[in-house]
């Protein structure tokens, strides 16, 4: 069931609820047929945005064009946007066939019509078989599934889901997350995924926008997002365990962290900030990119920590450092040699560093090419 | 456990006993004689029965005739205010205007606005209009209920608004949101409502006592002063047996639905 | 696809009213002439001077209010109201309350024959509410006092004594709408989380600690719904055996406010002084459902 | 589809259901009232006539009588319509109907509203109908004089006088024996009643006596009057209430001391003094000669009747109770055709079933003596001949003048609960209950 897909444009789209504002000035174009996640913690503007695009809410300044088309003032009706929500929204009083027929039928699309499209969902979805229960006699998965499958049978330009695996196990959202890529590729539509799990967003996005209190903080890969991170918020938000964040001060090739928390840059990164003019910086190391070392290090190559405490989790185990009156986290998956205790040595891997503007937290790039990854691996 | 049961039906049972009590006594006296009500008004169990107040009744006043008034207004009375109702529900829970608020408070003052106040304007109004002794001029005035109004809200917005939604998104249109998403997500607070209206309109005394005065015409409860009549002298027999008539449509609806409109009304949200 | 024609701004706005306020309008103009436009009619009414049938209404002021507020009826009608409303309160909120407690949380069997037959009399005409206890209160012949005197207690005209009149009229409503409001309150009763109750009979508290530190804060919501309506709606049942058996007797002992107006309206045709009467008696109930507004919300608790 | 298309009938049907009765008017009521086309060229004069006449008072009678005269008069149809509450009743609708354009034509009034429905309803008054018709003065000179009176108001006929009753003294025979009392000899004056109601007390244990307590001050006003006090007192156009005068206060202190002192007396609502009554439980009973049927079938006992007691050697003074007949009708045919009613319903005939039928007397004194009419129903029944005998002493019931004057009668009703129920003495709630009337008359 192929669908022609339309693209999505946010042209400086702005949200308030009476005095509260929901989103300041998006500017986002999503490409025909292509797979969106909006991620963010709640509250963060992205369901308003993709309610904005269903047509359940209106604008309220800026303009949102579907497929090229002016659509502020079209009735949810009009949009042609298949929509999954969070609790699914299934009718309760009616049967799994007659929740999925109904918007057809309302449509006066052809009997026959109906019958094949919803065979075939049925048989996608592998709901055959439970046509005459009622939502209240279906397992949770079953009822995401039927959810789906409504939204699909309308074979929609646009398909718009709202978190819809939060209500999942564990163990059936892993399985959904691959099923709903898969669909996508069949139905070729433009997707727009809304999620506040990092996860779900780093293995269905092929672009991931990244919103916190109304604004768009990041659009791009999850690559891209995971090893470029725009800003702080960014980079404390993707990867977990989070990125440590340490403050410190630039001094020509020095960077101190803090009482006897002292490195040298290297000169490549020592060149860069000094071009970015920026002494103050924060700089981020992913708790996977950190070295720990029993032996002890030249002065500048590394920072003295102790561990405060420590957690298996099965296939890593995570360290709690103390630098001084810092604190940091370091990963260790399973196979990588781990340090007794005691009194440690950290050292870096300069190639895995980021660095972050103090004041406004952006990131400050690297000094070397950033462009080596690019969207079109995933198209 | 088990030694804790019995000492707490103690209370129930009197409650019962109260709330039974009255109505043994209509039942009782319905059958006595007029001998029988006198002279032992304390025995619930009127032996020898007899039925004489019964025919009394039946032969004084057109029974069929008001029960038929009675149904009827009780009817259109019900029906008139579930629409209203319904339709006004939908209005404040689905759309958002100005004023939408303060106006929906309004709707809520009129709860509060006793019946003594607004009477005499519309006696006067529905005199002038010749509505007098009409089911019009007892019906008309109750179409619209505000508490009616503030149930039906309150059960709409307990359904997930996200299946307006999702009709919406479908282009389904109002007449079929409300009709095939809504209505059917809150028949159960639609049933405990309708028969709340039913019941209260039946068993109207004061307006249709204000509105008519042809016999005719006359409502149930509004038959029963026929037998109070000062100057004739009360035949409490017959009364009581008047009595247990007017009641009995009502209550034997209730007794067959019993389980049903209890448990509507405790689950159904009515509680406000 | 097919490209839908775009409506114009002002197309739009007109739709977007067009059904709300379609779907508002017929509620809304039932309320408003029948329940607002004769409050306007009726304040207008308190003005004057006029038995509802000369072509010419008097003005005659304040006049009206003034002759109420001096009259010992309206003040023995206030009073009254205020005592019926006294003996509603414990009969149709106090004993249903404890009566639902009892039987959602303290009763295990039986459940349905105990709704069912307590809730019977509310479907009951309050006409024949009244008519049934004219004869149960029958002075000389009537059940309650052969039995009273069966026992040798005094047996008083119930409906003809100063002393007794109230309660006897205020017991008529209450056992009409006992059933009522004893099934909200059960219902506000039985959404109160079991584990509470259980969490509570774990410390060893009571059960009248249970029903007064746990049950009734989380149900207050319902209890003030019962309350308000007790108090409003209650003056009104009342009405109904007051015009059925008393007539406001003996010498306005069992008049109240909603029967003043009424006496005033239809026994007097004194039209301006029952709508100065009405007036006042909803600056009352306005002033009642500030109190509540302000004073008893504030310890309530709401489940949303 | 099929059952969209169901659910869409049914709702339309509902929704018509609706619409229509709305439209309609809904049936039946709205037809009789009021529409009197032209009554010449065979058209037929539609007219109500609403009385007070219930089930079990009459209203059979009533049925009978328009039935008849709807045969006898092709070209008049009346449809009678009974109001509840009696006059009291009666009159609230009719305050409506007049303010809604839709009187009767024809209604009973109570004597005791004469002076508002004259005062302050739109009416004909019968003596303006009564010279449109050329026998109309022959008519008018069947009444006693005294009788007609009973209509007039400030000298103007304004209705007919109907229905006549007077208050007489019932007593139960049996008890009377049980106590030693002679049932020949009912007591004469109130002093009388008084010893003797204190010998049933004493020999029974019953109480002695009831005197009727209905939403009116009517056995009240005898029992003042009687006593030689004045309820109401006219002086020049003025009226002013007098019934705080010394023998008005005698009067009800004597019927108060018997209540409260004696407790020879039972004060309690109309129904339950009359159930009293017929139950056995209280030996005199004074009301209504109107009730005389129910009484009499109800009761297990021998009743006697007497006329209503005096005071001392004072002149009997009985106020009449009953109705008169009023004309509303505004349109000229259908004046005409109430007229023709009322002239029928005045008849010796109509007036003969209508005495049988609920125990009124006739206002005309040519049916109870003429043996075509009452003179055997009368001989058959003794109980109606002390109330026959009290006629010439009847005197208007007191109908209070002016916007005010059904308050003031309510006043006087409270003057009456408090007294009995003794809140205050006789004197002081009287003397405070004529300043409060004497304000609400414009004193």
């Amino acid at each position: 069931m192929p669908v022609i897909a339309g693209d999505i444009y946010f042209d400086k789209v702005r949200k308030e609820y009476g005095r509260v504002t929901a989103l300041e000035q998006l500017d986002l174009r999503v490409a025909a047929g292509e797979r969106l996640v909006l991620l963010g913690p709640s509250g963060c503007g992205k369901t308003t945005a993709l309610r904005l695009v269903a047509g359940l809410e209106r604008v309220t300044s800026g303009k949102l064009y579907l497929n090229g088309r002016l659509a502020n003032n079209l009735e949810p009706g009009e949009r042609d946007v298949a929509m999954v929500f969070q609790n699914y929204a299934l009718y309760p009083h009616m049967t799994v066939w007659e929740n999925i027929a109904f918007g057809l039928q309302v449509r006066r699309v052809a009997k026959e019509e109906i019958k094949a499209r919803i065979k075939e969902a049925l048989a996608i979805l592998g709901l055959e078989g439970l046509e005459e229960r009622r939502p209240r006699e279906l397992s949770g998965g079953q009822r995401q599934r039927v959810a789906l499958a409504r939204a699909i049978v309308k074979q929609a330009p646009y398909f718009l889901l709202d978190e819809p695996l939060s209500n999942l196990d564990a163990q059936l959202r892993t399985q959904a997350r691959t099923e709903l890529v898969r669909l996508h590729r069949k139905l070729n539509s433009t997707m727009i995924y809304v999620t506040h799990d990092q996860v779900e967003a780093m293995t269905i996005g092929q672009r991931i926008a990244i919103l916190a209190g109304g604004v768009l903080q990041q659009v791009d890969t999850p690559e891209n997002i995971y090893n470029r991170p725009a800003n702080t918020f960014v980079a404390k938000f993707i990867g977990n365990p989070p990125m440590n964040l340490l403050p410190g001060i630039v001094k020509g090739n020095q960077l101190f962290l803090g009482e006897g928390l002292k490195l040298i840059i290297p000169g490549n990164w020592s060149a860069w900030l000094l071009g970015k003019s920026q002494n103050r910086v924060i700089m981020g190391l992913r708790p996977e990119d950190v070295t720990l070392r029993e032996e002890g290090v030249a002065e500048g190559e590394g920072l003295p920590v102790r561990i405060t405490w420590r957690e298996n989790c099965g296939k890593e185990r995570l360290y709690y450092l103390a630098a001084g009156d810092k604190e940091l986290t370091a990963s260790f998956s399973e196979g990588r040699t781990e340090p007794r205790g005691g009194e440690l040595w950290l050292t870096i891997d300069w190639d895995k560093v980021h660095f972050f503007a103090e004041g406004d937290g952006n990131s400050l790039g690297y000094p070397w090419n950033t462009r080596e990854l690019s969207l079109k691996a995933y198209a | 456990m088990k030694t804790k049961i019995p000492w707490w039906h103690f209370p129930l049972l009197l409650v019962v006993l109260g709330s039974l009590l009255p109505l043994i006594w209509m039942l009782a006296t319905a059958w006595k004689t007029p001998e029988q009500v006198f002279n032992a008004s304390l025995n619930p169990w009127p032996y020898p029965a007899t039925a004489a107040n019964f025919a009394y009744v039946m032969g004084a006043i057109p029974l069929g005739r008001y029960i038929l008034n009675t149904f009827i207004i009780a009817f259109i009375v019900t029906a008139a205010k579930l629409l209203t109702s319904i339709l006004a529900a939908y209005g404040f829970t689905q759309f958002s205007f100005r004023g939408r608020e303060t106006l929906f408070y309004l709707c809520l003052l009129s709860i509060f606005v006793p019946f003594t106040v607004t009477m005499m304007p519309n006696y006067l109004f529905m005199s002038r209009m010749g509505w007098l002794n009409t089911y019009t001029g007892v019906a008309l005035p109750q179409m619209a209920d505000a508490l009616g109004i503030f149930l039906l809200r309150q059960s709409i917005r307990s359904i997930p608004p996200s299946l307006v939604e999702a009709a919406r998104l479908d282009r389904v249109g109002h007449g079929r949101i409300l009709g095939r998403v809504l209505l059917p997500a809150i028949k159960p607070s639609l049933i405990a409502l309708g028969i709340l209206f039913f019941i209260n309109t039946w068993n109207e005394y004061f307006w249709p006592l204000l509105m008519i005065n042809d016999k005719s015409m006359y409502t149930l409860p509004l038959a029963l002063q026929m037998f109070t009549n000062l100057e004739g002298g009360t035949n409490w027999g017959a009364m009581m047996a008047a009595a247990t008539l007017a009641s009995l449509p009502p209550v034997v609806a209730y007794l067959l639905a019993q389980r049903y409109v209890v448990d509507t009304f405790i689950h159904s949200g009515l509680k406000g | 696809m097919k490209i839908a024609r775009e409506p114009g701004p002002k197309f739009a706005a007109i739709k977007g009213y067009l059904v709300p306020w379609g779907c508002l309008a017929p509620a809304l103009a039932f309320l408003a002439l029948f329940t607002f436009w004769p409050l306007v009619s009726t304040l207008k009414l308190s003005f004057y001077q006029w038995n509802m049938v000369s072509p010419t209404p008097k003005w005659v002021g304040l006049t009206n209010y003034l002759e109420i507020l001096r009259s010992r009826e309206f003040w023995l009608a206030f009073w009254h109201t205020l005592e019926y409303t006294l003996i509603l309160l414990a009969l149709n909120l106090a004993l249903p309350y404890i009566t639902a407690y009892i039987l959602s949380h303290l009763v295990f069997k039986g459940q349905n024959f105990y709704r069912a037959l307590i809730f019977l009399p509310s479907v009951l005409s309050l006409a024949v509410a009244a008519v049934i206890f004219l004869w149960l209160y029958n002075p000389l012949a009537g059940p309650v006092n052969a039995l009273l005197r069966l026992l040798g207690l005094p047996a008083p005209p119930w409906l003809s004594s100063y002393r007794w009149v109230i309660p006897a009229l205020a017991v008529i409503t209450a056992w009409k709408s006992f059933g009522y409001n004893f099934i909200v309150l059960l219902a506000g009763l039985v959404a109160v989380p079991l584990e509470l109750i259980e969490a509570a009979r774990l410390e060893k508290a009571s059960n009248w600690q249970i029903f007064w530190r746990i049950v009734r804060p989380l149900t207050s919501g319902t209890a003030l719904y019962v309350l308000v309506m007790t108090v409003i709606i209650g003056s009104q049942y009342v009405f109904v055996p007051i015009q059925m058996l008393t007539n406001g007797g003996p010498d306005q002992a069992s008049t109240n406010l909603v029967f003043f107006i009424y006496q005033y309206t239809f026994n007097f045709f004194q039209t301006g002084k029952a709508a100065a009467a009405a007036v006042i008696t909803l600056i009352i109930f306005g002033g009642l459902l500030f109190l509540q507004k302000r004073v008893l919300e504030k310890g309530v608790y709401y489940e949303n | 589809m099929f059952l969209n298309w169901r659910r869409g009938v049914i709702a339309s049907v509902l929704i018509g259901t609706l619409a229509g009765s709305l439209l309609t008017g809904c049936g039946t009521g709205n037809k009789a009232s009021g529409s009197g086309s032209a009554g010449n060229g065979g058209k037929v004069t539609t007219i109500e006539y609403w009385h007070v006449n219930s089930e079990n008072f009459g209203g059979q009678t009533v049925r009978d009588l328009v039935q008849k005269f709807n045969e006898q008069h092709p070209d008049i149809k009346v449809v009678e319509k009974f109001q509840p509450n009696m006059y009291l009743g009666l009159m609230q609708n009719l305050q409506a109907a007049l303010a809604g354009g839709h009187p009767p034509a024809v209604a009973q009034i109570g004597y005791n509203y004469l002076d508002y429905a004259t005062a302050n309803l739109p009416h004909l008054p019968v003596e303006d109908a009564a010279k449109t018709d050329p026998e109309g003065q022959a008519f008018l000179n069947n009444y006693l004089p005294n009788i007609l009176n009973l209509g007039r108001v400030n000298g103007k006929l304004e209705g007919v006088p109907y229905s006549i009753s007077n208050p007489v003294l019932y007593y139960n025979a049996d008890m009377f024996k049980a106590a030693g009392l002679d049932p020949q000899n009912p007591p004469k004056t109130w002093a009388e009643v008084r010893d003797m109601a204190r010998i049933i007390k004493e020999k029974t244990g019953n109480y002695g006596l009831y005197v009727q307590e209905p939403s009116d001050n009517w056995a009240q006003q005898a029992m003042m009057e009687s006593n030689g006090a004045q309820v109401l007192t006219r002086t020049g156009g003025k009226a002013r209430a007098t019934f705080d005068s010394p023998e008005a206060i005698e009067a009800y202190q004597l019927m108060a001391d018997m209540v409260l002192k004696d407790k020879t007396a039972l004060h309690a609502t109309w129904e339950e003094g009359t159930q009293a009554f017929i139950t056995g439980k209280v030996g005199m009973y004074v009301t209504t000669i109107a009730r005389r049927n129910y009484i009499e079938t109800s009761s297990k006992f021998k009743v006697l009747t007497a006329p209503f007691p005096t005071f001392g050697n004072k002149p009997r003074r009985v106020p009449a109770g009953g109705n008169a007949l009023f004309i509303f009708a505004k349109d000229p045919d259908q004046q005409k055709a109430a007229w023709e009613f009322i002239k029928y319903l005045e008849s010796p005939e109509a007036l003969t079933t209508w005495t049988k039928g609920t125990g009124y007397l006739p206002p005309r004194q040519d049916v109870t003596d003429d043996p075509r009419y009452l003179k055997p129903f009368m001989e058959q029944n003794p109980l109606m001949k002390p109330a026959v005998a009290q006629l010439p002493d009847a005197v208007p019931w007191v109908s209070f003048p002016g916007n005010n004057g059904l308050q003031a009668e309510q006043v006087l009703l409270d003057a009456r609960d408090a007294i009995l129920g003794g809140r205050q003495p006789a004197a002081e709630v009287l003397k405070e209950a004529a300043a409060k009337v004497n304000k609400l008359i414009g004193n």
